[in-house]
Order: C-alpha cells, then sequence, then structure tokens
C-alpha cells in the first residue's frame, strides 16, 4: 500500500509499523465489506412493496440474536488480535532500546530544529561535536539513540521515512531509538502545533553511506579551538 | 412562568425533584474538586521540597476554620429538623445563625491570606502556594455563593414558604463542608 | 434554588395566558420548545461561522498564498486562529447545542408527557450564558494578536504563555467563552437528567422510554462527570495566562502532560457526549420508517452505558506520542480497542433493526441510513489509530482529521439534519418539501465523501496535521498530492451551495410548507400526541396527561391491525377511529398509584445503570 | 456506636426527653439532641487530627500524622454523610452516583500519576520536575551560548542572516553584518524585537518572542517591580549581537549610535500590530525611516545548488 504512495521504509521498524497497518486495513476491511453488504441486502431486501407490511421482530429470538451475538464475539477475537500485535510492535519501537552505536541530541525550539552529533570522539557534548541546524547527518545502517528536548513550548519529531513520531515536551529528555536502512534525503517535520511558524520547521534528513558519513564528520569537526562551547 | 410545571411535582424516582437535583449538582462538584486535588496530590508527592512551602501555612487558622464550619454544619441540619416540623420562623433564625458562621469563616481566611501575602507567600511564590490559592479560593467561592442562596432560602423560610428548600441549602452546605474537611489536612498538617 | 414543596395534583389546570409581547414569547420564554428552537437557531448561525473558516484554510491549502475570495491572503497567524475555531466551534457550539440542547430541550418534555422541564427558568439560564459563550467567542477573533491560534486542544506551554502563543489577548478570551459553555451545558444537563428522572408520564417503565431521551440524558451525565477535572484544569490555564503562575510552565516546577491529561480525560468522553444522541435520532427514525421495532431495546441500552463508561478508560490514545510513560501506553490502547465492540453491537442492532421491515426511502430515513453508512467507515478507521503500534505513523497526521471528520461529519451534521428533517412538522406544523430534501441530501452526502477519501490518501502519504503550507516540504508538495487538495477542497465548494439550498427550503417551508396533521408519520411516541406545533404546556388542554400503556416501538404488532400501536392508547381499547383524542383512562386507580407502584419496581433496575453510567 | 442512634432517628420523636436541661431551650426534641451528639463527636475528632501532628513530630513517626489527618477526616466525612445529609435513607442510586464520581477521580489519579508524580520513567527523565533550569534558562545566563542555540539558527553564526533555517523565511532574517543595517538600527527596536517579536513589530512574523524564555526558570517577580529579568538579559544579548558591527570605513564613519543606557522600559506596550500582508520588501517601514532596500544576501551560506533547490519549490511565491 504504501509503495504506492512512493514511501519507502527508511528505519529497521518502519516494517513491522508497516506490517500492522496491513493487518488492521484486512481486519478492518473484511468487517466493513461484511457489514456494508449486509446493510445494503437488507435495504434492497426489505425496501416497502405494496401487499407486504413489516414483521413483528422483538430482538430476543435465538435464531435472529445470533446474527448480531456471533458477529459480536468474532470482533472480539479481532480485536484482541490487533492489541496483541499493537503491543508487540510498540514494545519494538517505543519501549525496548536497543543497544546505540551512536547518541545524538535533537532539540526543537520556536521554528527550528538543532541536532548536535557526536562528532569525531562519539562522545555527546564534548567541545568536538557537530552542531548543524535544520540538517541531520546520520550514517545508514547503524542504531542511534536520540535524546529529545525542546526548549519553549511542544514540538514532535517526526520522520516519515522512518515512521517515526516522538513529542519533544519542554522539561523532559525523552530517549528513543532508530536504525536507518535506506540512503538520500528525506523530510524531517514538527507534527504538533507550535506556534505561527509550525508551518516552515521542516528540516532535511541526509543518510549517507559509512564512507561518506565519515568524510562529513572530519570535515565539519570544529577545529581543536573549541569555537563552539561545549555547555 | 406562572405556578410550577406539573413535571415538578411528579416524583417518579421517590426523590422530590429539587433534591434530586441537589445531589446531581454534588456529584458534579465532587468531580470537580476531585480533579483538582488529584492534580495537587501528584504534584505534592512528586515535588517533596514544596513541604518547605507548606510549613509556613498556619494549622491554628485552619484548624479554628474546621470549627466554624462544623459548626454551620450543625446548624444548617437543625434548621432543616425545624423546617420538617413546619417551624420557618425557627427554620429561618437557624439559617441566619449558619450565615454568619460562614461570614466568620470568610473573614478568618481574609485575615489569614493578608498575613501570608505581606509575608511574601504570593500565589507565585512556590508550586505550593499556588495549588493552596486555588483549591482554598475556589472553596471560599462556594461558601460565598451557599451563603447568598441561603440568604434568600432564609427570607422564603421565615414566611413559611418552600420549607423543602431548607433541607436543599443544607445538603449543599455540608457538601461545601466536607470538601474542607479533606482540604485542611491536604493544605494545613501535611508539612 | 429548586422547587420542591409537594403538592401533588397530576391533572391539567388550565392557567390564563397573559397575552404575552413577542419579546417575553420568543427572546425571554421559559417553554421548552423555545428555548430547543433558540438553540438550535443559534447553532446553526455557528455552523456558518464554522463552515466559513473551513472555507477559508481549505482554500489556502488548496491554493497557498493567493487572495481567498471574501477573505483575502490568509497569514499563518489568521491560519492558526481559523483551524483552532473551526475545531471549537464545532463542537462545543454546533455539535453540543443542537443535538443535545437543541432537540434535548424539544423533544425530552414531549417525549416523556409532560408540560415542560422541571426547572423552567434554570433552562432559560442555561441559553442565555450559552447565548453570551458564543458572543464572547466571536469577540476573541477582534482582539488586538487576533484569535487564539494553539489548537482546539490548547495545549500549554503555547496556551499558557502570550510570549509563545502571541495571541495575550485571544487565548484568555477563548478559555472564557470554553469556560462559560460549560457552565450552560452543566445547568441543563441537570435540567435533562432530573426530568427524564422524576417526571416521566404514569405508567412509562424505564424500557418504555424514547431511546432519543435515554441517549441524551446518558450524554448528560457522561458529560457532567467527565468536565470536572477540565473546570479545575481551566482555572488553573485561565491562572498561568494571567497571573504568571506555573501550573504548567515546566521552567518552574509545572508539568505540560497534566493539561493533556486533564484535557484528554473530559476529551473523549465528550465525543460520545456527542455521538449518542445522534444515535437515539437514527434509531427513532429507522424504526418509524422500517415500520419495525428496534432490534434488542435493552441491548442498545446496555451497549449504550457500557459505552458510557468504557470511555472514561480510554483517553490516553490521543497522547501515545506524546510522551506519556509508554507503559501505560499499553494499557490505553487494549481498553480504546474494545471500547469498539459495544459500538459495533449498537450498528449490528440498528442494521439488523432494518431486517424484516418495509423500509420507506423519505429524506429523514436517507439521513438516517447514510448516517450508519458513514458512521461505520468512521469507526472502522479508529482502529489504526486506537492501535498504539500504527498510531506512532498516523498520530496528528491527515488520516486523524479524515477519521474523525467521518464520526463528527455523521453526528453533527447528518444526524442533525435527520432529526430536523424528522421532527420539522412537529416543531413548525408544516411538512418540508421533500425534492428538494432528496437533493440536498444526495449533494451534501456525496461531496462530503469527496473531501475526506483524498484526505485519508493524503494522511497515508504522511501529510501532517495544522501545516499552513506545504511548500517547506518537498515530499508533501508532489502535483498528485496538490491535485487532491484541489479535489478536497472544489467539493468542499459544491457541498457548501447544496447547504444554501437547504436553507431556503427550511425557511420557506416554515411559513409556506404543506400543514402537517398531529402524526404525519403514524409512530408511535408521545409528541405526536401533541399538536403541532405543540401548544404551550404540551397536553395540557388534553382531558388528562398522557399515561403511558407500551413500548414506544410497537410497529405491526400481532394483535393490532393497524401496523402501529402509539404509547397513550389503553390496552383494550383496539379501535378503530383514529386515536385523535383518546377516551378517558379506562383503568380506574389514579394515574398516580400506577406511577408510584411502577417507580419502585423500575426504580432498583434503573439505579444499577443509571448509577453505573 | 453510630448505627446504634440510627433507631432512634427515624421516630422524629416530638419529646425531649433526652435533651439535657442547659440545652433545652437550644434543642427542640431527641432529634436535635442526636444532631448535636454527633457534632460533639465531629468537635472531638478535629481536636485528635489537631493534636495528631504534634504527637507525631515528637515521636518522628510519620505515620501518625497521617493516620490522624487523613483517617480522621474519612471517619469525618462519613458522619457528616450519614447523619447529617441522610444519605443512607435516600433511594440507593443516589450514592451510588456520588461512588462512580469518586471511582473516576481515583481512576484519573491513579492513571495520570505515572507521568506526572513521578521524576523518571521507561526512556525519559523529567528535568523541569526535578526543577533542573534547561540549558538556554541558566542563571549565569550566557549570550555567547544563547546566541549560538536560539540565534544563530536562522541568523546564522556570523550574524549574516544566513542561519540554514533562515533560508525558509522570505523577508530574510536581518543581517548584523550591513553597515545599512546599523545606519537606521534603534536599540529600543531591537529591544521589542528579541522580547514581543517580530510580530508586534510588525515585521517579519517568524521572529519568535524570547521574552518568557528569558523569564524562565526564575521563579516569578518579587513583590510589585515589573520582572526586569527578560530586560537585562536582552541588553546582554544585544551588546552580543553589536560585536557583529562591521568596523567604521576609512571614511569618517558618523558618531557610533550610543547606546543610551537607561533603565529598560518595563512592557513596552506593543503599537497594534500592522496588517501582515504589508511587509513585503526588505525592512518594512521603519518608523520614521525611509523605506531601505534590502541588502543583497551576503555570498557565503546556502550553496546556490540549494537556493536554486528552494526557489524551484517556492516557485516565487509570495508568503510570509
Amino acid at each position: 500500500m504504501f509503495e504506492l504512495l512512493d514511501l519507502k521504509q527508511g528505519s529497521s521498524y518502519a516494517g513491522d509499523i508497516d506490517q500492522l497497518i496491513l493487518m488492521i486495513t484486512i481486519i478492518t476491511g473484511v468487517w466493513f465489506l461484511l457489514t456494508a453488504g449486509m446493510f445494503f441486502w437488507l435495504l434492497f431486501r426489505f425496501r416497502a412493496k405494496k401487499d407486504e407490511s413489516g414483521q413483528y421482530v422483538t430482538g430476543d429470538e435465538p435464531q435472529l440474536k445470533r446474527w448480531v451475538t456471533w458477529p459480536h464475539m468474532l470482533i472480539l477475537l479481532c480485536d484482541i488480535a490487533v492489541i496483541v500485535m499493537a503491543v508487540n510492535v510498540w514494545y519494538t519501537v517505543k519501549q525496548d532500546l536497543p543497544e546505540a552505536d551512536a547518541t545524538i541530541r535533537i532539540i526543537a525550539q520556536q521554528w527550528a530544529w538543532t541536532f548536535v552529533h557526536p562528532g569525531p570522539d562519539g562522545e555527546l557534548d564534548t567541545p568536538d561535536d557537530i552542531r548543524t541546524v535544520d540538517r541531520l547527518y546520520l550514517q545508514e545502517g547503524i542504531t542511534y539513540h536520540y535524546k529529545l528536548s525542546s526548549v519553549d513550548v511542544l514540538h514532535d519529531f517526526s520522520v516519515p521515512i522512518f515512521r517515526l513520531k516522538q513529542d519533544a515536551v519542554p522539561g523532559r529528555e525523552i530517549t528513543g531509538w532508530f536504525k536507518p536502512t535506506v540512503q538520500g534525503e528525506y523530510g524531517i517535520q514538527c507534527a504538533e502545533m507550535c506556534g505561527i511558524g509550525h508551518g516552515i520547521m521542516g528540516a532535511r534528513l541526509i543518510l549517507q553511506s559509512a564512507s561518506d558519513h565519515e568524510f562529513w564528520i572530519q570535515s565539519n569537526s570544529p577545529t581543536p579551538v573549541a569555537q563552539v562551547t561545549g555547555q | 412562568m406562572m405556578g410550577k410545571p406539573i413535571a415538578t411535582t411528579r416524583t417518579v424516582m421517590g426523590v422530590s425533584t429539587g433534591k434530586l437535583a441537589v445531589w446531581w449538582l454534588i456529584v458534579s462538584e465532587i468531580v470537580i474538586f476531585g480533579g483538582l486535588l488529584a492534580s495537587y496530590v501528584m504534584h505534592r508527592i512528586g515535588h517533596p521540597e514544596w513541604a518547605a512551602s507548606a510549613a509556613h501555612t498556619d494549622v491554628r487558622i485552619g484548624g479554628l476554620n474546621t470549627m466554624v464550619l462544623l459548626t454551620s454544619s450543625l446548624m444548617a441540619v437543625l434548621a432543616h429538623a425545624a423546617a420538617g416540623r413546619g417551624d420557618g420562623p425557627l427554620a429561618a433564625k437557624r439559617l441566619a445563625v449558619t450565615i454568619g458562621f460562614a461570614v466568620m469563616f470568610l473573614c478568618v481566611k481574609a485575615y489569614e491570606w493578608t498575613t501570608e501575602i505581606s509575608h511574601g507567600y504570593t500565589i507565585t511564590a512556590s508550586g505550593f502556594w499556588q495549588f493552596y490559592y486555588v483549591a482554598a479560593g475556589i472553596h471560599a467561592a462556594h461558601i460565598i455563593a451557599g451563603a447568598i442562596i441561603m440568604g434568600f432560602v432564609m427570607m422564603q423560610a421565615r414566611r413559611n414558604h418552600e420549607l423543602g428548600r431548607v433541607e436543599l441549602i443544607g445538603l449543599y452546605w455540608h457538601f461545601v463542608d466536607l470538601v474542607w474537611i479533606f482540604l485542611f489536612p491536604l493544605l494545613y498538617i501535611a508539612k | 434554588m429548586a422547587t420542591a414543596a409537594p403538592h401533588a395534583h397530576d391533572h391539567g389546570h388550565d392557567d390564563a395566558h397573559p397575552e404575552e409581547s413577542w419579546v417575553i414569547k420568543y427572546l425571554w420564554s421559559t417553554d421548552h420548545k423555545i428555548i430547543g428552537l433558540q438553540y438550535l437557531f443559534t447553532g446553526m448561525a455557528m455552523a456558518i461561522i464554522g463552515g466559513y473558516f473551513a472555507y477559508a484554510f481549505r482554500m489556502q491549502l488548496a491554493f497557498p498564498g493567493e487572495s481567498v475570495p471574501t477573505y483575502g491572503v490568509v497569514s499563518p497567524a489568521q491560519y492558526n486562529a481559523m483551524v483552532t475555531n473551526h475545531g471549537t466551534i464545532m463542537i462545543f457550539w454546533v455539535a453540543m447545542p443542537v443535538l443535545i440542547a437543541a432537540f434535548g430541550n424539544f423533544l425530552i418534555p414531549l417525549m416523556l408527557g409532560c408540560d415542560d422541564m422541571v426547572f423552567p427558568r434554570i433552562n432559560r439560564l442555561s441559553y442565555q450564558i450559552f447565548l453570551l459563550s458564543a458572543l464572547v467567542l466571536i469577540a476573541s477573533f477582534f482582539v488586538p494578536g487576533g484569535g487564539f491560534g494553539g489548537a482546539w486542544t490548547s495545549y500549554p506551554p503555547l496556551s499558557s504563555e502570550a510570549g509563545y502563543s502571541l495571541t495575550p489577548l485571544g487565548s484568555t478570551i477563548w478559555l472564557l467563552a470554553v469556560a462559560l459553555e460549560f457552565v450552560a451545558f452543566l445547568l441543563g444537563g441537570i435540567n435533562f437528567i432530573t426530568t427524564t428522572m422524576n417526571s416521566r408520564a404514569p405508567g412509562m417503565k424505564y424500557t418504555d422510554i424514547p431511546m432519543v431521551v435515554w441517549m441524551i440524558v446518558l450524554a448528560s451525565i457522561i458529560f457532567m462527570a467527565s468536565v470536572g477535572p477540565l473546570i479545575a484544569g481551566a482555572i488553573m490555564l485561565l491562572f498561568d495566562q494571567n497571573l504568571g503562575t506555573h501550573f504548567f510552565d515546566p521552567t518552574a516546577g509545572g508539568d505540560p502532560l497534566l493539561w493533556q491529561h486533564l484535557f484528554w480525560f473530559f476529551g473523549h468522553p465528550e465525543v460520545y457526549v456527542v455521538l449518542l444522541p445522534a444515535m437515539g435520532i437514527v434509531a427513532e427514525i429507522i424504526t418509524t420508517f422500517a415500520r419495525k421495532k428496534l432490534f434488542g431495546y435493552k441491548t442498545v441500552l446496555y451497549t449504550a452505558i457500557a459505552t458510557g463508561i468504557l470511555s472514561f478508560f480510554v483517553w490516553a490514545h490521543h497522547q501515545f506520542v506524546a510522551g506519556i510513560d509508554p507503559r501505560m501506553a499499553n494499557l490505553f490502547t487494549a481498553t480504546t480497542v474494545l471500547i469498539s465492540i459495544p459500538i459495533a453491537e449498537m450498528c449490528f442492532v440498528y442494521i439488523g433493526t432494518l431486517y424484516g421491515g418495509s423500509i420507506r426511502f423519505t429524506t429523514p430515513m436517507l439521513w438516517a441510513l447514510a448516517f450508519i453508512f458513514e458512521f461505520l467507515i468512521g469507526g472502522v478507521t479508529g482502529i489504526f489509530l486506537g492501535a498504539s503500534g500504527s498510531d506512532i505513523y498516523f498520530h496528528d497526521t491527515y488520516f486523524v482529521l479524515a477519521h474523525f471528520h467521518y464520526t463528527f461529519f455523521p453526528i453533527a451534521i447528518i444526524g442533525t439534519f435527520a432529526a430536523l428533517t424528522y421532527w420539522f412538522p412537529k416543531m413548525f406544523g408544516r411538512h418540508l418539501n421533500e425534492s428538494l430534501g432528496k437533493i440536498h441530501f444526495w449533494g451534501t452526502v456525496i461531496p462530503f465523501n469527496m473531501i475526506f477519501i483524498p484526505l485519508f490518501i493524503l494522511g497515508v502519504g504522511g501529510q501532517h496535521r495544522r501545516i499552513y503550507s506545504y511548500e517547506h516540504f518537498p515530499e508533501l508538495f508532489q502535483p498528485w498530492q496538490q491535485d487532491l487538495r484541489v479535489m478536497a477542497t472544489v467539493s468542499l465548494l459544491v457541498m457548501l451551495v447544496f447547504q444554501a439550498l437547504f436553507l431556503m427550503n427550511f425557511f420557506y417551508s416554515i411559513f409556506k410548507g404543506k400543514k402537517a396533521s398531529k402524526n404525519p408519520y403514524n409512530a408511535n411516541t408521545l409528541e405526536w400526541l401533541a399538536d403541532s406545533p405543540p401548544a404551550h404546556g404540551n397536553f395540557l388542554h388534553l382531558a388528562e396527561m398522557p399515561v403511558v400503556h407500551r413500548g414506544p416501538y410497537e410497529f405491526n404488532h400481532p394483535d393490532r391491525d393497524e401496523d402501529y400501536w402509539p404509547q397513550w392508547l389503553p390496552p383494550e381499547g383496539v379501535s378503530a377511529a383514529p386515536p385523535a383524542d383518546p377516551e378517558p383512562a379506562a383503568d380506574p386507580e389514579p394515574a398516580d398509584e400506577s406511577a408510584d407502584q411502577d417507580a419502585d419496581q423500575d426504580s432498583d433496575q434503573d439505579s444499577d445503570e443509571e448509577s453505573a453510567s | 456506636m453510630a448505627s446504634a442512634d440510627a433507631a432512634t432517628h427515624d421516630d422524629h420523636g416530638h419529646g425531649n426527653g433526652k435533651v439535657p436541661g442547659a440545652l433545652r431551650g437550644f434543642l427542640k426534641d431527641d432529634h436535635e439532641w442526636f444532631y448535636f451528639q454527633t457534632w460533639m463527636i465531629l468537635t472531638g475528632l478535629f481536636i485528635i487530627s489537631y493534636i495528631g501532628p504534634f504527637i507525631g513530630e515528637a515521636l518522628h513517626m510519620f505515620a501518625i500524622t497521617m493516620v490522624t489527618a487523613f483517617g480522621i477526616a474519612v471517619v469525618k466525612a462519613g458522619l457528616v454523610i450519614k447523619r447529617f445529609m441522610h444519605l443512607m435513607d435516600e433511594p440507593k442510586f443516589i450514592w451510588q452516583m456520588n461512588a462512580t464520581a469518586l471511582v473516576f477521580i481515583l481512576l484519573f489519579f491513579f492513571w495520570v500519576a505515572p507521568d506526572v508524580m513521578s521524576h523518571e520513567g521507561a526512556n525519559w527523565g523529567n528535568q523541569a520536575g526535578a526543577s533542573i533550569t534547561m540549558t538556554t534558562h541558566i542563571e549565569d545566563f550566557d549570550p555567547d551560548v544563547v546566541w549560538t542555540e536560539r540565534c544563530a539558527t536562522c541568523h546564522g553564526e556570523e550574524g549574516r542572516g544566513d542561519g540554514p533555517a533562515g533560508t525558509a523565511i522570505y523577508p530574510r532574517p536581518t543581517d548584523f553584518t550591513s553597515r545599512a543595517y546599523w545606519a537606521t538600527a534603534d536599540h529600543d527596536i531591537m529591544a521589542t524585537a528579541i522580547l514581543d517579536g517580530g510580530v508586534a513589530l510588525g515585521r517579519s512574523r517568524y521572529m519568535p518572542a524570547f521574552r518568557t524564555a528569558f523569564a524562565a526558570g526564575h521563579g516569578g517577580g518579587h513583590e510589585g517591580e515589573v520582572d526586569t529579568l527578560p530586560g537585562e538579559r536582552t541588553e546582554q544579548l544585544i551588546a552580543r549581537i553589536m560585536t557583529f558591527r562591521p568596523p567604521p570605513e576609512a571614511a569618517p564613519a558618523p558618531a557610533p549610535v550610543a547606546v543610551p543606557t537607561r533603565e529598560p522600559t518595563p512592557t513596552p506596550t506593543p503599537e497594534p500590530v500592522i496588517d501582515d500582508t504589508v511587509a513585503l520588501d526588505g525592512y518594512g517601514l521603519i518608523p520614521g525611516g525611509e523605506v531601505v532596500p534590502a541588502p543583497a544576501p551576503a555570498p557565503t551560506g546556502p550553496s546556490e545548488a540549494e537556493l536554486a533547490a528552494r526557489a524551484q519549490y517556492i516557485q516565487g511565491r509570495v508568503f510570509n
């Protein structure tokens, strides 16, 4: 369904989320078509005819009540199946934090994203961190942890290609993870109303191969003289 | 509108319409004060440092106010007893005493707040004080509203009109006293 | 405050009406029917304002940056304000007043067989506070800084700090308007609940109450029980905005998530508060035009109560990715997906009612059937958002927007048109034009689908909400996506044109429509006993107040030759004569006796589910 | 004890046999004496709950305070409900609906507490709850850090108005390195722009307001006087921006604009918001000055390819 909208799966768990969406589509689609079919058939079958008048049905007759209680039970089973699948995907994406190869910091502010890349030494909050605005350079194939925070109002770090959304709540530092599996330049959005500039808060996500990323780190790492004052 | 509609006179549920309405009002008030106090308790447990601000509340004044409200509740129920016997003027007198206690409660609170504010504990002083003023403030607003309505009911009771309303305002008054019974330990004792 | 001096004489007493001046009769009236119509017309006026906002920002989305006819260039601040207030108006000032207050006020006394609401003056006060809240909200657009632009959910710190929202006055006045609207509906709610519980017609057991009255009262109870924490939250937000307190300010100990919980604890029960009355209306119309008894009255009643209770356990599915603790999300996804069961049960029962009927496709029936079909789509797409896993992707996209329009539109618009076309003869004493009604029906439902199916597709493509213009997001500015936005906007324009057709038909028929009889559809409920439009005091001019002998949906009863059996006809009076004036109550014992004996018997069942909701 | 009296409560006995002599005038019948007894019990319970905390502190057993305070409060509430409100004599659905409301509130408490009450959870930490001030609200306000974190995103590291986030905005963010700007710069306009945002000046609306950010982490103003902290911090930031000012040319440049060192205007009343659609050109209307043409964007900054790419999809539409 997503290929039709040319939306590639860009992260390791994008496939799981798409799979869940597909399963729910099937389950709800089947129930919808059954119900709608029955609905239109009844309308056609029992339309007002000259001689025929309506029957007196109290709804307690067993053979008719079955037509409601049986779907009722089946929907309960489908619901339990959906819950189990959803909780499974939710656990992999939001609760479980696999071992991180690198950690980045994402700071949302009114109407711009600031990304802090650990830089050559791989440690965050060190003088050699690379601070970029509205352009997130990442390497494909390694697991990243992100520390997401906001400095003023609610924002939402949303990367459709990763199928990832996480609100940036001022006053909290929320940790999550993703593992890019594609290369190229994609979009990052702010998906929570954050004021007048909410519409211009897009950023670019550049996924590079290992060598390109290494070259980018070397060329962009600030000179040893700490031009960027680490806090 | 001339006279009361027939609908008011029917009591299919075995409870007079007025009392049913007051009990539903109490349900909606439980949910409002409940929401506020739940938020307060969550923040209070989450912020142990608020105990320092809470130490500045005066238990003596809180205790005095609790006694004032308890006694006013007694007078309200005695007024209801008198109204039950059809003795309007006595009920009116007792309602007047209840209103007197309400005014006393407000005066004690006014004194308490002015001293606290003069010491610099304003509503923006700390997390505790903002909940303190909002909770006690909404409660005081309910006291004022209750006292005003009680005034009307008193005037009607004096002429033996609508004696059923004495019980209704009594119910509301007991509820407002109940809220204070829980506010007192939350704001004054939990230090 | 409440009148309760017990003097029980139940027979109508004809009090002389001083000929009231026009102002008293229409603007200061305490008659539940006039107050119902006041709510209806105020709701329709606000719907026009809400619809105009939808037109303006949809034009901006379809043709970014260009001047919108009758509005001018839409700036981001105005766009945010219009999106915020479109949501606020459509939920609080159109759906609730029209579905709960207008039809509740008009129908409850009539359907319960009493002459007016229990507290007429409080009823009038609730409308006046509601009118005031509508004016205060409109005023919030014209204050310096413009209307509030932080979404109808008004999440702090954006809504609590004027420095961030840049609408210092707008946000406070918006909040005051919403708080006033809550007060109005609390007052109205107490009136509805007390009238229904206490003032039923003699002999009306709890299973004889028409479904729409049950649903409106359940909606009022759910509203009252859920709005409390939000009123406390609104006071806290008001102080944060103006007094500089830090309830929700994270830099000084506050917590923005507390507001989200307070808001959505009210938010989700609120959508069921608006759904249940629409379900009740559809139940009335389907049974009448399928000439069939409701397929399991108690099933529908108990599933409605179950929905009401369950709606308090699901609120945080709006906050899966909003920073709540991920472990809590598992709890909420389970309850959210499970709440689809009672609603599915109700839809199945409504479809089951069609079995064995002789369905007449009049305009109200078309609206009611459209409601079921469109709401099915809305309900089905809700599972994607209830499942926490898929909500990670779908949160705050146009998929969410299309989902809740497929639930709100059938409720607020299709439900309202169904009720309006069904009870128009009773309200105004004249018939609407049937063919104009059908043209308006197809002219509304088809464009409605053409608006929101494209938005579903855009939502799956990852288009996020409340964005002023998608030019900054190359992935969302492909030509085919822009074409879908233009298609949605054009369908909206077509739909708005057909609404003009409805307004013409509506106001023409009030004065020039075909005269309506007391019971044009041969239905059973008590409001069809009163004349159209009902006189002041509804049944006072009859021999005595109506007494109920059977359930509201006794169509095609075996031992009755006609295919309907009104509630007010005494049992053995199988009279061939049209029941214009019912003969005096046959059973000797006075009406009160049976009322008390019934009261004890049903107050027990009544109590366990009354309290349970 | 309470139930024992329930029997007498219903008989509405009109005799006042049990009323002790002293109160005869006040209490009219046994029924009222029953209420008075309840009141005495309530007073006794109150005294216990009042003394409890002192005992608790004396014995350093916090549990005593909790039990006496809240336990007794529940007992007192029960007494008032049962005897004064006669709840138990009403049909049972009355107390059931009140109990349901209470259950909903408890449900709200226990399902919201994990987020609001605790300050750590799976994958998140609540810094504000534990009152750790965030980077930009540090007490020792460092203009350099604030410039890098908050301003450079749009105005660029060297203040040329070429920050990555700035390219998406039209009109461009101010370029602090151009002489044309400084010729007409005005201290108050800069302070208002920083504190109340571009909208307050009728300029580009994408300049956010920082008054709230600069006041944050500073627990509310003292008595009476206006919160001056944002004003002081803005002065430090303006001093930092002044460092971008280009050195005067060889020709004797006009005397540098004297920075008036006067009290910052407490609450600058923003002029009425000018209709946004007006500011189409560079700096819009500088009050009093004629329209200054927008300076050519500095050569450095985003590469030509990126600008072309952005221009392509902005397609020359004018929006702001």
